[in-house]
């Protein structure tokens, strides 16, 4: 075993999300469980085509399985969406620090993702919703930029049926069918009224969507440590050797992809 | 799985990165074997018209050309450019500095007439091109690797970075510091060919491109403090970045 | 059969270097017109040359030809030190013989492997040669591997050279390198040849004579490929600053190559020319092999061009080995410091203003001159290059014409195979001669 | 490290034992001309050596961290298979200098920190290296006094220094000892007397000929925090190339790339890693396009910064051990760290 040696999983089921994302059921031959923890993510190979590392998207649980949902935007990414039930992949992982759930018991929790951040993002919302009662209040805001590249639509029923959630949507552009919010995700913010307080806020998004979802918490007095994103970079190893995903002295690998606002304020190159 | 129909076609060039393809030695056979050749005029009669990826070597030079290769991306699924003449332009590019009729009348005289030619061209100046492998001739090397990852259905890996990093891998003595200098494109040229002209002591004269954010301006510098003349360096530039630097 | 109407069109003549087209005319049974057209695009080195440094020249030219760049860089070489009046050293000297000799042989290995040997067993292409003879093609893979790993070693690569440049080489060779050739050069002529003369000697070389001029380089010494005289088996010889005594290009307006017409014309040149010229010279092996094979100097089959190529394939393998030998036993010295080459964009270039040179070498297809001029600030003024395959034209022509009246009475297709199989032998490389292959019948 | 005995041997019998380990085919890699500069190769015999030739255009990193290392093999069918190769063979580094023994042992911290790098590991493993204290200084480009690293610290196997006819031996582990110890005879007083002498002499002539550090070596973690907005950065980094070559021949640099290749059957492939490194534009590009580190300054304030700022403060030691390997490599004078650091302190102080 080497820290580089893909474990072989199996693809157990494929659907196609919306036009570039498809989640995918994945499971390890090894019949274990992952064992990760929500925020965490995997790198994942496809052999001859390469590696790159995926966002656990399902919540942890004991079973062999676990879910991906991938953006085909590259090689791999592309690769993998293309797969068929049955297909062998590799997977090395889980890697990184993920969200630590001992700092959310009890708290509200606001939840604001931007496009592809809901699927890391799904990871959390689905360990708290799991048990709901250990938690305060639950917003979740979601943006894209159009309807159709809405992420998980039957979910995000549920979360609008739902008594104990407060969930608001939004796009940037609409269409005939469309009756939600119209905007960027900080116009969702006038629906909700959350107590800063009580609050930790989580966001997970494109990087221009971090600047101004931060500067909206700061103007409603949220304090930078209850302040939770998680970063995307260049990533080659995963395990904190290639030095591709530095920012500044931290790996975000290795110290993330989850980090607490109050640490990366520091950090010039991180937002 | 059915095997992929391959054509391969020439246009003005001096067909080396075909022959270097014949020149692939056992990985030939390979390749035989991989996919089904259906059309390559300098090792095959059959001509067959129902290729998937088209392998275009050459540049366009006659208005023929335009109508041939026009014919050949309808067909095909997916064009590669193989080689600097279609990447670049590559040395034909030369003469599109010079007087036209100058360059007709040196070579044939007063039957110059008789000849269609219009000025070198890249061929994605025509078509729109799927991939490009590189560098006058082909390297074999990066040749079978990204003909496999087309076979897969990735994106070939051409690098970004400068040749200054092949020729640093390679451990060469950098030109430009030795006991008699060379000046050298390798700063702001694609790297991939493993330096071979810097390994052998020569120069890098440019032949698989610039890089996407050459620093020109420091590269010029460079070549000042070197002892060349702005028309020195234009001159270098023409060998096979001439239309590259029109573009920029 | 006689006095029917055929014309022969055939369009991109396949398995040559270039593109080509053959156009024969019989009105009535009569041969109206023979043609041979180079369609391929023109190319305009000459001019190209125009206001170059001529460290420059080398690369360019190379890139006339894929096949024989390493000629091609050899001619521009040798023009400009005739200009610059510089002899380059012995060791220099032997290398060049040496790359020449793998380039002859990597050429050959291909037309006679690859181009022309489909042709004698009636298979469109190498590639289902591949699967019916494995054994021939697995062994011109390995002759070709061997030219390049020996082109690989002394100039970086094969396919346009790199560190061949005036005055000596810009890298260095070590001895343990020239061993390891020298070993896998010995193991090919000694596993290889006898299996190859196999399947050569079965070949059916179709029966044609046509006695024409013979010309190529000679050299007191040895078979010239890298240096001599010219000589012509009609003329006699001639210094290689009067070519064009014996050259001059002319363009004729069905080819984008220019033809070459001597004052005696038509004339041929190439592996053919050298073998009945320069027989006396050939490698013992080379000599054995020709035996086998059949072939008598002097040969005036133009389809026995293949087998001259095969008996000279094997002279290249054994006159390397002895150039090898006595690099050896000489020993390799670096002599850049000493005698710094002269490349690309060097701050010292040692004048060359006003001068002129001419340099002449065997390429596989034969005779290859390049020629520039000087101006004041020693940029090129104007350059000449005069490709084998533009003097072979003429040549061919001549035997088409010869030989297409004898042949009228067979089978349209046959005649066209014949056709192609003689333009074929001729190994003719366009794309360096445009500076031409297509057979269409008309009915 | 247990400290080990330190010893003397003649030169003579070390070269002759080195002598008879490469006639006995063990592969002996060490410092040999390359036209007007140095490389590693691997030597036929001990004249080869270039004991006090200028810094060699790579460091020893490329004996343990290969340029292009195959991390493993694969075979697609219905099943498939990966093997994993983590291999290594038995090499002697010989006249290693003590800055790129440092240099190696920063990198062994690194490959063996957290997640161990079996690939690393493995081939350090099997190697002994041999270093030869520098007595003169190499090129006019190191500033390795300036960075303490005219020592090694640890490391090593062996480490040399030149007394005339013997050399000072000391002994970095049992390898090292064992190696030498037929040759090997006690060091008397007047050894560590001479020792502690030519070592004086040196220091002396190093402190005048290399250049100054202007701030104290163990501020530039703080000069650099405070300078981070310096308008230093994009003036030097105004003329970068990003060609990387200060990264590839930094002895310490250790980023790398990983890709994918397959044959033409689309059956064997294999995952392979290459050097990268941070100057390079695409170091730190993603698949939409974005770039994170973006401008030639910010990625040449991210070089210096990781030297002697990030990493620094994690091991307590500047990773730039001063070889002046990078300074002499790009082409453009701008790179080198002393240079810019004494300016960044110019500009400060001011
Ligand atoms: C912690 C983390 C979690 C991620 N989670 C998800 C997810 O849940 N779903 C999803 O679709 N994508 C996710 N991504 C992004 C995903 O990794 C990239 O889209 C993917 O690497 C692109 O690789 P490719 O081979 O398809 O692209 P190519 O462009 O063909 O490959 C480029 C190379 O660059 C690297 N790379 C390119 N883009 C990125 C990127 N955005 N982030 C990191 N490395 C990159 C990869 O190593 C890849 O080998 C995540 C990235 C990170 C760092
Ligand atoms: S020789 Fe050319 S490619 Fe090599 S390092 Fe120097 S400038 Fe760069
Ligand atoms: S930063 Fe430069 S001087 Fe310092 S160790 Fe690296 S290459 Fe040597
Ligand atoms: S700093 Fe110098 S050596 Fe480094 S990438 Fe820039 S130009 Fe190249």
């Amino acid at each position: 075993m080497t820290i580089y040696k893909p474990e072989i999983a199996k693809i157990n089921r494929i659907e196609k999300l919306t036009k570039t994302e498809s989640l995918l059921d994945i499971e390890l031959l090894s019949g274990k469980s992952l064992g990760h923890q929500p925020g965490q993510f995997v790198e994942v190979s496809v052999f001859g085509v390469g590696e790159a590392p995926i966002s656990i998207s399902s919540a942890p649980s004991d079973l062999a399985t676990f879910q991906l949902c991938v953006r085909a935007i590259g090689n791999v990414t592309s690769a993998l969406c293309g797969k068929k039930p049955g297909d062998k992949i590799g997977i090395r992982g889980p890697f990184g620090k993920g969200f630590e759930l001992k700092h959310f018991k009890g708290k509200d929790i606001l939840f604001v993702a931007g496009g592809l951040g809901l699927a890391p993002l799904r990871s959390l919302i689905w360990s708290v919703l799991n048990s709901r009662k250990d938690y305060g209040k639950v917003y979740i805001l979601y943006g894209a930029k159009i309807p159709q590249e809405l992420l998980f639509k039957e979910e995000l029923k549920n979360w609008k049926e739902r008594e104990d959630v407060e969930y608001h949507v939004t796009v940037d552009v609409g269409d005939e069918k469309w009756q939600d919010n119209v905007g960027v995700i900080t116009t969702l913010f006038p629906y909700i009224q959350f107590d800063p307080a009580k609050t930790q806020a989580v966001i997970v998004g494109p990087p221009i969507m971090y600047r101004f979802v931060i500067r909206e918490l700061k103007n409603h007095g949220t304090p930078d440590k209850k302040i939770w994103v998680s970063l995307e970079r260049k990533m080659k190893c995963g395990v904190g050797k290639c030095g591709h995903c530095q920012i500044n002295d931290i790996y975000v690998c290795q110290d993330g992809p989850v980090f607490n606002y109050e640490k990366l304020k520091n950090l010039p190159e991180a937002i | 799985m059915k095997k992929p129909k391959v054509g391969f076609f020439e246009f003005t060039c001096c067909e080396g990165c075909q022959l270097t393809v014949l020149s692939l030695g056992d990985k030939l056979l390979d390749l035989f074997e991989s996919v089904d050749i259906v059309n390559f005029r300098e090792a095959s009669s059959y001509k067959g018209q129902d290729y998937e990826i088209a392998f275009i070597e050459g540049s366009i030079s006659t208005s023929k050309d335009i109508e041939r290769i026009k014919e050949i991306r309808a067909r095909a699924k997916i064009c590669v450019a193989l080689g600097a003449c279609a990447h670049l332009g590559g040395v034909n590019a030369i003469r599109n500095f010079q007087r036209q009729s100058d360059v007709r009348w040196r070579t044939y005289g007063d039957k110059a007439w008789l000849f269609d030619s219009i000025l070198a061209q890249p061929i994605d100046a025509v078509i729109k091109v799927d991939h490009v492998i590189p560098e006058c001739p082909i390297d074999k090397k990066e040749f079978l690797r990204a003909t496999a990852s087309i076979l897969l259905g990735k994106k070939p890996f051409i690098p970004d970075y400068p040749v200054c990093v092949d020729c640093k891998m390679k451990a060469n003595v950098c030109l430009f510091h030795k006991p008699n200098p060379i000046a050298c494109m390798g700063p702001v040229t694609r790297a991939g060919c493993g330096a071979v002209c810097p390994s052998v002591g020569n120069a890098c004269e440019g032949c698989r491109g610039l890089i996407p954010d050459p620093n020109l301006s420091a590269w010029e510098e460079v070549l000042k403090e070197h002892g060349l003349s702005i028309e020195d360096i234009l001159k270098f530039y023409h060998m096979y970045n001439g239309l590259m630097g029109v573009r920029r | 059969m006689s006095g029917k109407d055929i014309r022969v069109d055939v369009h991109h003549i396949a398995r040559v270097e270039g593109h080509g087209n053959i156009v024969v005319d019989v009105k009535r049974g009569e041969l109206k017109e023979v043609k041979l057209e180079i369609v391929e695009s023109p190319r305009f080195f000459e001019a190209m040359l125009v206001g170059r440094r001529y460290p420059e020249a080398v690369h360019i030219t190379s890139r006339i030809c894929g096949i024989c760049s390493v000629s091609h860089a050899n001619a521009s070489i040798k023009a400009i030190e005739d200009a610059l009046g510089i002899k380059p050293t012995w060791q220099t000297e032997v290398l060049r013989k040496i790359l020449m000799a793998a380039e002859i042989m990597d050429s050959h290995a291909l037309h006679c492997f690859f181009l022309a040997a489909p042709d004698f067993v009636g298979a469109p292409s190498v590639i289902p040669l591949a699967s019916t003879s494995p054994e021939v093609v697995k062994t011109a893979i390995r002759w070709k591997k061997l030219a390049h790993d020996i082109c690989d070693t002394i100039v970086g690569r094969h396919t346009q050279p790199i560190s061949m440049v005036v005055d000596g080489f810009t890298n260095r060779v070590t001895e343990d390198q020239m061993r390891e050739l020298r070993s896998k050069i010995k193991e090919v002529l000694e596993n290889d040849v006898p299996k190859t003369l196999e399947f050569f000697s079965k070949l059916k070389i179709p029966a044609f004579e046509r006695k024409t001029d013979n010309v190529c380089l000679t050299q007191p010494g040895e078979y010239a490929f890298y240096d001599g005289a010219i000589k012509s088996s009609k003329t006699g010889e001639y210094k290689h600053r009067d070519y064009k005594l014996k050259i001059a290009e002319q363009v004729v307006s069905h080819s984008t190559a220019k033809q070459a017409f001597g004052p005696v014309k038509p004339y041929m040149v190439g592996a053919l020319s050298r073998f009945n010229n320069n027989f006396d010279q050939l490698m013992p092996k080379a000599k054995e092999v020709a035996e086998k094979l059949g072939l008598e100097a002097p040969s005036h089959n133009p389809y026995q061009i293949t087998n001259a190529q095969i008996v000279e394939t094997v002279h290249c393998m054994e006159f390397m080995m002895k150039l090898f030998d006595e690099l050896l036993s000489r020993g390799i010295k670096d002599e850049r410091e000493e005698r710094p080459p002269i490349a690309g964009w060097t701050t010292k270039l040692p004048p060359i203003n006003k001068s002129w040179g001419v340099g002449v070498v065997e390429a596989p297809r034969g005779l290859l001159v390049h020629e520039y001029k000087f101006n004041n600030d020693g940029m090129i003024e104007s350059a000449n290059c005069i490709i084998p395959t533009a003097q072979n034209l003429a040549n061919i022509e001549a035997d088409m014409r010869k030989l297409v009246p004898g042949i009228l009475d067979r089978p349209k297709e046959e005649i066209t195979l014949l056709l192609e199989m003689l333009v074929r032998a001729y190994d003719p490389c366009i794309s360096c001669s445009t500076h031409m292959l297509k057979v269409d019948f008309i009915e | 490290m247990k400290k080990m005995k330190n010893c003397v041997v003649t030169k003579r019998e070390l070269l002759d034992l080195i002598d008879r380990k490469i006639g006995e085919g063990k592969e002996v890699i060490a410092p040999a001309k390359q036209e007007n500069q140095a490389n590693f190769k691997r030597i036929k015999s001990t004249r080869e050596i270039l004991w006090e030739g200028p810094q060699t255009v790579i460091p020893p990193k490329a004996f343990l961290f290969p340029q292009e290392e195959e991390l493993m093999e694969y075979e697609v069918n219905d099943e498939i298979k990966v093997k994993v190769k983590v291999e290594g063979k038995p090499i002697i580094l010989l006249g290693i200098h003590p800055c790129d023994m440092n240099g190696t042992t920063l990198l062994d911290k690194v490959f063996a920190e957290n997640n161990l790098d079996e690939h690393y590991l493995k081939k350090r493993e099997f190697v002994t290296i041999i270093g030869a204290e520098c007595l003169v200084p190499c090129s006019t480009e190191s500033f390795c006094y300036r960075k303490e690293s005219v020592l090694p610290l640890e490391g090593f196997d062996l480490f040399l220094t030149d007394m005339g006819k013997n050399f000072f031996v000391e002994v970095g582990s049992k390898k090292g000892k064992s190696l030498i110890s037929k040759i090997a005879r006690k060091t008397t007083p007047s050894d560590a007397k001479k020792l502690r002498k030519i070592r004086r002499v040196r220091d002396n002539l190093f402190d005048k000929e290399q250049r100054k550090l202007k701030p104290k070596l163990e501020d530039l973690p703080k000069l650099l925090r405070e300078n981070y907005d310096s308008p230093v950065w994009d003036e030097h980094g105004s003329r970068c190339f990003n060609c990387g070559s200060c990264n590839m021949v930094c002895p310490t640099c250790y980023c790398f790339d990983v890709r994918d290749y397959m044959e033409l059957n689309l059956k064997r492939g294999n995952r392979t890693r290459f050097w990268d490194g941070c100057l390079l534009t695409d170091f730190t590009k993603v698949a939409s396009g974005e770039i994170f580190r973006e401008g030639r300054g910010a990625r040449l304030r991210h070089r210096t910064n990781r030297k002697d700022w990030y990493l620094f403060e994690k091991w307590e030691r500047s990773f730039c051990t001063g070889c002046g390997r990078c300074g002499k490599a790009c082409l453009t004078k701008i790179v080198d760290p002393l240079d810019i650091e004494n300016e960044l302190y110019d500009r400060w102080k001011r």
